[in-house]
């Protein structure tokens, strides 16, 4: 559905993707890792828009992506979330996803506005939007200010905001930074029910757990290349990936060690037990 | 008490034009009183500032429509201001003289509105006739500020310089806030004309005046009426010497009646008067020589009548109008800068 | 499988609130208006209008940067172009004297126009580029009134112009005006109300918290700019018209960069981004410096003092954004919504 | 808005200190009282002895303290220009001393010095913001959620900066949502819900305690990811 | 011909220096506050009536020495006075929305205008000049020592600003502050002091500038400085906000526009278009440039990804 096609993106000297060629499917969860700075984010940037290719095509379907301004790549069927969480933060939340599903032309725009079906039309919007909000539990919020929620309900008005309009290919950028265990879980819950045949979802994670249990297929990149693709399992044994980017398997044993040796040495508060502040 | 109400700018650019001015019919108001009032009554001048916007200017006249004890009004200083709040004064029926020199502004031809001071048409007219007759010049450049006052007799000065059978070299607008005319003035002086005629009010008028004389252009310099002050010859310094500026009114020291107004000027208000100050005190003194003559209880109406009768020598020239309310004869002068001071040429 | 993202709507949560106890409320203000309008003086009368005639320019202006968050510094052109319509068009200048109602739709169009024609090269630009260029405009504009002399009689402004007649009622003394002038409101008010309720309202508010992510939505941020600049224009030179005909004479001194300013000020003061607040704002910005006139050479001075003060007091402006009938409603019926 | 209910919370010398709490906590509404940022409506914070409710940030900074912001919040300056804003003269090391450790500790800001640290990747930013932080030499370091966008191998080396650091005896508050490590990292741990403490108590302690686990550690005892 | 292009220029980069002069004030307070200070061209005005004020109560009109003693001590009275403005009327309002502030600001320049009106006079004050007086005659074109003084002194302060900002550690604080307020605070920066900084050099050099520039036309008036200001800010923004060199190339490219559409816009539309649409002209370079350079000529586009600020106000 959405295929990456000898794509280069250069930032002065820098070439911070490197002809690149993938394919993202439809159905499946593709998952994109890789160190910081590998260049995750541009893909993603280049994909919705945000930033020019310098060289190769993106494709949905026969739409060449890069040829679009921005917005018409979300007419197109992609959208995305941000790393850096770009809500609009003064708008209630439900304003937040209605502007996804703002008309895109500017006479229907009007008509909206100024006609009769206007009504009707920001009725079934208003329904949406608060169906997908039942969806991922953020119903109690709707009339909130979206900036004035904690950053965890802010990444999943974000996810609502980018399914609102029923997308073809969903850009994740790092979904689950900054949420605990549980909400993870959640997280990853919602993805899963997201699935589905006609959409192509990309997921960009460093939270491995999350990747290996969600992702049916897995890209690795490093300094701007595909570095291996493969399942869960083979990414997961690869040494290459090992070495850029999971860490030697012995590494969490070492620090492991480490603070046990500095806990046995310092021993602070040792004798305190735990205490319940709250029934 | 009986209340005459004026508006002028004086907060804005022109602040010290509509300052001095509005204090010149204070004094005519002060010194009415203390000759006894008219009909017994006391005199209070109703000061108020229109900022030289036509906006404010209507909201002033309103504001002296309504306010039954104000029976006329000195207004406004400027031609822009003048016109939209003259058609309120007419609605009232308020004796109106203004200051504002522009033809256009008795076009409209309202009973209640007199004019006592000359219009643009003299104002451009006597500059030029003076600079072919007497200074035998063949070519004038001509710049003006693009606003109402200093366009309107650049064009006039134009006309009659070019029907008196000279060439005008360059006719050019400046912004009024302009205090570079370096540029300008390199570029006429390439033109090498014989005078240079300068259509717009202080401190442009100085500034221009001196930068011209730094770049080495030679010709004479001609300036309208607001430059007749010391300001100009203090701000260009030695460049005004020889410059030449038409205005209403004689000096100052030209009479005895003037020097005594400067003097009762300095007294009340601790500083030389502007050059408006006597017309202030002349258009003052129109509304309260009116008001002796009227018959009592004063109305507006009976004003009006008075007004239009006038027959007075005033500080500076006779006054008495025509229907159209424009002075019978339009008094103009043209002074010549001579070893720091302004000296009558005409 | 199905696309769970596809699945059927539910009905909406919140369930269509009664708003028209709240509205009949506002609509009190207009009506009131017109009761006690007339009786009173002309020069509080002739305030008033004017209060109206900024407020209206505000509610206009609001939709540029209360809703679309672009700051417009060159406002005051498209008043320009609407009162300088009426005085080309109806008025000795050409002997061309077209009926006041054709004129207030051609002087606002033509203004809306301009301001398409402003918009398309220039909102690419962001923030303060944006609004350093529209005070050009408006500068332009100005100058271009001052200049062409032959067709705008240049610094000397078009004096006499026609009284105005709409639908055989002459519009002359303060009064008249007051009736036009509410009428005017109460249109305006409601378009921009509709505009603020409406998909047009969002994508505007979006590209207010965020062009780059609005994009990212869909929006095509230009078009909807230029919408907003349309309206906002149209509803500019609306009032410029009627400036006009109020006036029956208009020059470029009336359309100076200060007085763009002052409709700025008219908003922010009032509160950015509610209609209210532009009445509020207006009510106040007219009424100040009338009220200081007793002050005589002090009354500026004080002016720039209770603006400081007025704005340290509420910065974010007397009116609250979300100030509307569901909040009034809220309020009076103790929170619940 | 009260987001914080009666917190009594206490850090030794050298210690390491972990809270967590789910998201909304107020952990990060904590952090921020503690810096100065917000200001505390009751109660007091005392540092080395000293009380310090009601000081500024940049007074907390010269104080000793160290806070490494939600969100990274480098300046749109060049990572060198970074890390001189952190720096705070007579504190003991000098400027270039500071700088040369941290470029030690990430050698892709030194190799990119001059590059403005707005144009980095997200997780290059976050090396930026904790070295930034350690330009203060900070006897007590603030850390909200520095793993963050991190690559795995890159949070092992931020665990291990945060051992190292504690070793020489700085204090440390460490938000995490990356709770196995944090446990292992941690000294003591406060839990967090509702902005109230919830439950407290030596990290060990606490990650053995089946009820912490049932909350905050879920699938802990499932697959590791390696 | 030669001279008179030759003298144009000369006249260009005199008025070109003066923009420059008030621009950097302009952009150091916009480039830490974002803030179009719109008092700057009232505290322009104030400078140079203190300037007056102070060079009569000293004695030492007109002496380029006693010129420099003056500007110092007009220099500190306007910095201290900016800073006061800026504790008053600007900071109370940090952090609530961009408009906010600059509203204040203008009421606060419609409050210094009218004080100086009140206390200095309307009337147009002679103003001696502290610049050097002679003339040089180069190939027939005329440049006076005072239009070379004035651009000397622009120059040497935009580079002087220029190393400070960027050479020194206190520079680097300033741009951090600048960014954000709260994260400087958070790395050990007070805010205030820094602000207060910039508040100080900013109206400063106005003040300097303002009595540069009544020296050099001879006359200061109450209401000299909103035009100005208004130019040099739009000269501020054409080089690029927040970019000191940028002030000062948007001043030059002010003063050449100006100046030679003065020059030539008659001669080469045939006298169809005259020097009244100078203005126009420059306005129209102005959006032409900007739209080829939507961040100014030395301004620095950012890309929209990285762009710190979501909303524009
Ligand atoms: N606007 C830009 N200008 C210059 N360089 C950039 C820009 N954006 C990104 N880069 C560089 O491109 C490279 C890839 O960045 P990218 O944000 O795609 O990384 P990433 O894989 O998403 O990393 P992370 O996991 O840390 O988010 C980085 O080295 C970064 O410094
Ligand atoms: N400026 C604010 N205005 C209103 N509410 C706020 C503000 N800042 C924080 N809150 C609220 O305070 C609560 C605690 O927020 P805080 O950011 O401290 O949580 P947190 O524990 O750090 O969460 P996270 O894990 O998402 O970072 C949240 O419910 C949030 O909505
Ligand atoms: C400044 C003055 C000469 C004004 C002039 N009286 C006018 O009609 O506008
Ligand atoms: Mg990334
Ligand atoms: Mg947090």
């Amino acid at each position: 559905m959405l295929k990456f096609d000898h794509v280069t993106k250069q930032f002065g000297e820098l070439a911070a993707i490197d002809d690149v060629t993938f394919e993202v499917k439809p159905g499946i969860i593709t998952a994109v890792i890789g160190p910081n700075g590998a260049g995750k984010s541009t893909l993603v940037n280049m994909a919705a828009g945000s930033y020019g290719v310098t060289s190769g095509r993106i494709l949905v379907g026969d739409t060449e992506l890069q040829k679009l301004p921005k917005y018409r790549i979300a007419h197109a069927g992609l959208s995305r979330t941000y790393q850096n969480i770009r809500l609009f933060d003064g708008m209630s939340v439900v304003k937040n996803l209605e502007v996804a599903l703002v008309p895109p032309r500017v006479g229907s725009l009007i008509a909206n506005t100024f006609g009769l079906s206007g009504r009707a039309a920001a009725e079934e919007r208003r329904a949406r939007c608060h169906a997908v909000l039942e969806r991922l539990g953020l119903a109690a919020y709707a009339e909130r200010q979206a900036g004035s929620l904690a950053y965890g309900q802010q990444k999943l008005v974000e996810l609502a905001r980018a399914i609102v309009a029923e997308p073809r290919v969903l850009l994740l950028d790092e979904p689950a930074a900054g949420l605990n265990h549980g909400e993870t879980e959640q997280l990853k819950q919602h993805i899963l029910a997201l699935r589905a045949p006609d959409l192509a979802m990309v997921l960009i994670e460093h939270d491995m757990k999350l990747i290996m249990s969600i992702s049916d297929t897995i890209v690795v990149m490093n300094r701007g290349r595909v570095l291996a693709q493969g399942t869960a399992s083979e990414i997961r044994t690869n040494t290459e990936v090992q070495e850029a980017y999971l860490g030697q398997p012995g590494a969490i044993k070492d620090i492991e060690a480490a603070a046990r040796g500095r806990r046995n040495r310092v021993r602070i508060r040792e004798g305190e037990g735990l205490t319940w502040h709250q029934p | 008490d009986i209340l005459i109400g004026t508006a002028g700018p004086t907060t804005n650019a022109e602040a010290l034009f509509g300052t001095t001015w509005q204090n010149g019919m204070e004094l005519a108001v002060r010194q009415a009183n203390a000759a006894g009032g008219v009909q017994g009554q006391k005199l209070v001048l109703v000061r108020d500032d229109d900022g030289g916007d036509p906006k404010q200017g209507t909201l002033i006249a309103q504001k002296h429509c309504d306010n039954a004890g104000m029976l006329a009004v000195v207004a406004n200083f400027n031609s822009g201001v003048t016109i939209p709040s003259s058609d309120i004064y007419n609605r009232c029926g308020m004796p109106q003289v203004t200051n504002a020199s522009n033809p256009k502004v008795t076009k409209a031809g309202y009973k209640n509105l007199f004019r006592p001071i000359a219009n643009d048409l003299s104002q451009g007219a006597a500059p030029a006739e003076y600079a072919l007759t007497k200074l035998g010049a063949k070519k004038a450049a001509i710049v003006h500020d693009k606003q109402a006052f200093g366009q309107g007799v650049a064009e006039v000065f134009r006309t009659n310089f070019t029907k008196g059978g000279g060439t005008v070299t360059s006719f050019s607008g400046i912004a009024q806030t302009d205090v570079d005319f370096s540029a300008l003035l390199s570029t006429i002086r390439a033109e090498q004309p014989d005078v240079v005629y300068f259509g717009g009010v202080m401190p442009a008028v100085g500034l221009f005046v001196k930068q011209a004389r730094e770049l080495g252009i030679k010709a004479t310099f001609f300036a309208a009426d607001s430059a007749f002050s010391p300001d100009f010859i203090a701000g260009a310094g030695p460049a005004s010497e020889g410059a030449v500026v038409s205005f209403q009114a004689p000096p100052y020291d030209s009479s005895p009646a003037l020097k005594k107004f400067a003097a009762d000027y300095k007294a009340a208000f601790g500083e030389e008067p502007g050059p408006y100050s006597a017309y202030g005190f002349v258009e003052a003194s129109i509304i309260i020589e009116a008001m002796k003559k009227a018959p009592a209880p004063l109305t507006r109406a009976g004003i009006v009548s008075e007004i239009a009768k006038s027959d007075f020598d005033g500080i500076v020239g006779h006054v008495s109008f025509t229907p159209e309310g424009e002075l019978q004869k339009p008094f103009l002068f043209l002074y010549g800068v001579k070893d720091g001071k302004f000296d009558l040429v005409k | 499988m199905e696309n769970p993202a596809r699945r059927a709507s539910t009905p909406p949560v919140a369930a269509t609130r009664k708003l028209w106890p709240g509205a009949l409320a506002m609509l009190a203000v207009p009506v009131l208006l017109l009761i006690v309008g007339p009786h009173l003086p002309a020069y509080p009368l002739r305030i008033l209008d004017m209060i109206l005639l900024y407020a209206i320019l505000g509610l206009g202006l609001n939709i540029i940067v209360g809703y679309a968050g672009l700051l417009d510094l060159g406002y005051v052109a498209f008043y320009a172009i609407g009162a300088y319509s009426w005085a080309l068009l109806a008025s000795g200048q050409f002997d061309i004297h077209l009926p006041f109602a054709l004129v207030l739709l051609t002087g606002a169009s033509l203004a809306g126009f301009a301001g398409i024609l402003l918009g398309i090269p220039v909102l690419r630009l962001r923030g303060d580029y944006l609004a350093i260029v529209t005070l050009g405009f408006g500068e332009i504009i100005r100058v271009l009134m001052n200049n062409l002399d032959g067709v705008t009689n240049g610094p000397q402004g078009i004096a006499r112009i026609d009284e105005a007649h709409l639908f055989g009622w002459t519009l002359s003394t303060p009064d008249d005006f007051l009736y036009l002038l509410v009428g005017m409101l109460v249109v305006v008010f409601l378009f921009v109300w509709r505009i603020q309720a409406s998909a047009l309202g969002t994508a505007l508010s979006a590209v207010r918290e965020d062009q780059d992510a609005a994009r990212g939505c869909g929006i095509n941020t230009t078009r909807v700019k230029l919408v907003a600049f349309a309206f906002s224009a149209f509803i500019g030179g609306a009032c410029g018209v009627v400036f006009a005909a109020m006036q029956r004479f208009v020059s470029p001194e009336s359309f100076t960069f200060w007085e763009s300013l002052v409709i700025v000020l008219v908003i922010v003061v009032g509160g950015l981004g509610n209609p209210f607040g532009a009445l509020l704002g207006a009510t106040l910005l007219i009424l100040l410096p009338e009220l200081l006139r007793a002050y005589a050479d002090y009354r500026l001075l004080f002016y720039g003092m209770a603006l400081v003060i007025i704005i340290l007091a509420r910065p974010r402006g007397l009116i609250a954004r979300q100030f509307g009938p569901s909040w009034l409603m809220r309020r009076l019926g103790g929170g619940k919504c | 808005m009260k987001v914080l209910h009666g917190i009594s919370l206490e850090v030794l010398p050298g210690e390491v200190v972990c809270i967590i709490g789910p998201n909304g906590a107020g952990k990060t509404t904590l952090l921020r009282t503690i810096s100065g940022l917000n200001r505390a409506t009751r109660g007091s914070i005392r540092f080395k002895g000293e009380e310090v409710a009601g000081l500024k940030p940049y007074q907390m900074v010269r104080r000793g303290l160290g806070h490494c912001p939600e969100g990274r919040r480098v300046f749109q300056l060049s990572i060198e220009e970074n890390l001189i804003t952190g720096y705070v003269p007579g504190r003991g090391k000098s400027f270039a001393e500071l700088r040369d450790q941290v470029y030690a500790l990430f050698p892709i800001l030194g190799e990119r010095r001059h590059q403005s640290a707005g144009r980095l990747s997200g997780g290059q930013q976050q090396m930026v913001a904790i070295g930034r932080a350690l330009m203060g030499s900070p006897e007590l370091l603030l850390l909200d959620e520095p793993s963050l966008g991190l690559a795995p191998i890159i949070i092992h080396q931020i665990f291990e900066i945060v051992l190292k650091l504690a070793e020489s005896g700085v204090s440390i508050i460490l938000v995490e949502q990356n709770i196995d490590l944090s446990f292992e990292v941690a000294d003591f741990v406060y839990a967090l819900e509702h902005g109230s403490l919830q439950c407290s108590g030596p990290a060990a302690k606490m990650a053995a305690d089946p009820r912490i686990k049932d909350i905050y550690l879920p699938g802990l005892d499932g697959q590791d990811s390696h | 011909m030669g001279a008179l292009i030759l003298q144009q220029t000369i006249n260009a980069l005199t008025v070109g220096s003066i923009y420059a002069l008030i621009a950097l004030g302009y952009t150091m307070v916009y480039g830490v506050l974002r803030l179009i200070n719109f008092a700057h061209s009232e505290l322009f005005t104030a400078g140079a009536f203190i300037g007056l004020a102070l060079a009569g109560a000293l004695g030492v009109a007109g002496h380029p020495t006693g010129g420099l003693l003056v500007g110092f001590i007009t220099f500190v009275i306007i910095g201290l006075a900016g800073v006061s403005v800026e504790i008053v009327a600007y900071r109370p309002l940090r952090g609530t929305s961009r408009l906010a502030p600059m509203l204040s600001a203008l009421g606060m320049a419609v409050v210094i205008q009218n004080a100086v009106m009140l206390i200095g006079g309307r009337r147009p004050l002679i103003y001696p000049s502290f610049l050097p007086s002679g003339v040089i005659d180069v190939f027939g074109a005329i440049i006076t020592y005072k239009q070379i003084t004035i651009f000397l002194v622009a120059v040497i302060l935009m580079v002087a600003l220029e190393l400070f900002v960027n050479r020194t550690n206190l520079g680097v604080r300033i741009r951090a502050v600048a960014e954000n307020a709260e994260t400087a605070s958070l790395v050990g920066i007070n805010p205030n002091m820094a602000i207060s900084l910039i508040f100080f050099i900013g109206p400063g050099l106005g003040a300097v500038a303002g009595i540069l520039y009544s020296s050099f036309y001879g006359v200061a008036t109450f209401t000299m400085g909103f035009v100005i200001g208004m130019k040099a800010f739009t000269a501020a923004i054409l080089g690029g906000i927040g970019s000191i060199p940028g002030a000062v190339l948007g001043g030059f490219l002010l003063g050449f526009i100006e100046t030679f559409a003065t020059a030539w816009m008659p001669v080469l539309t045939g006298g169809l278009i005259g020097t009244e649409y100078r203005d126009i002209f420059a306005f129209s370079v102005l959006v032409l440039i900007l739209l080829f350079r939507p961040a100014g000529l030395l301004g620095e586009h950012v890309s929209e990804e990285t762009i710190v600020y979501k909303s524009d106000f």
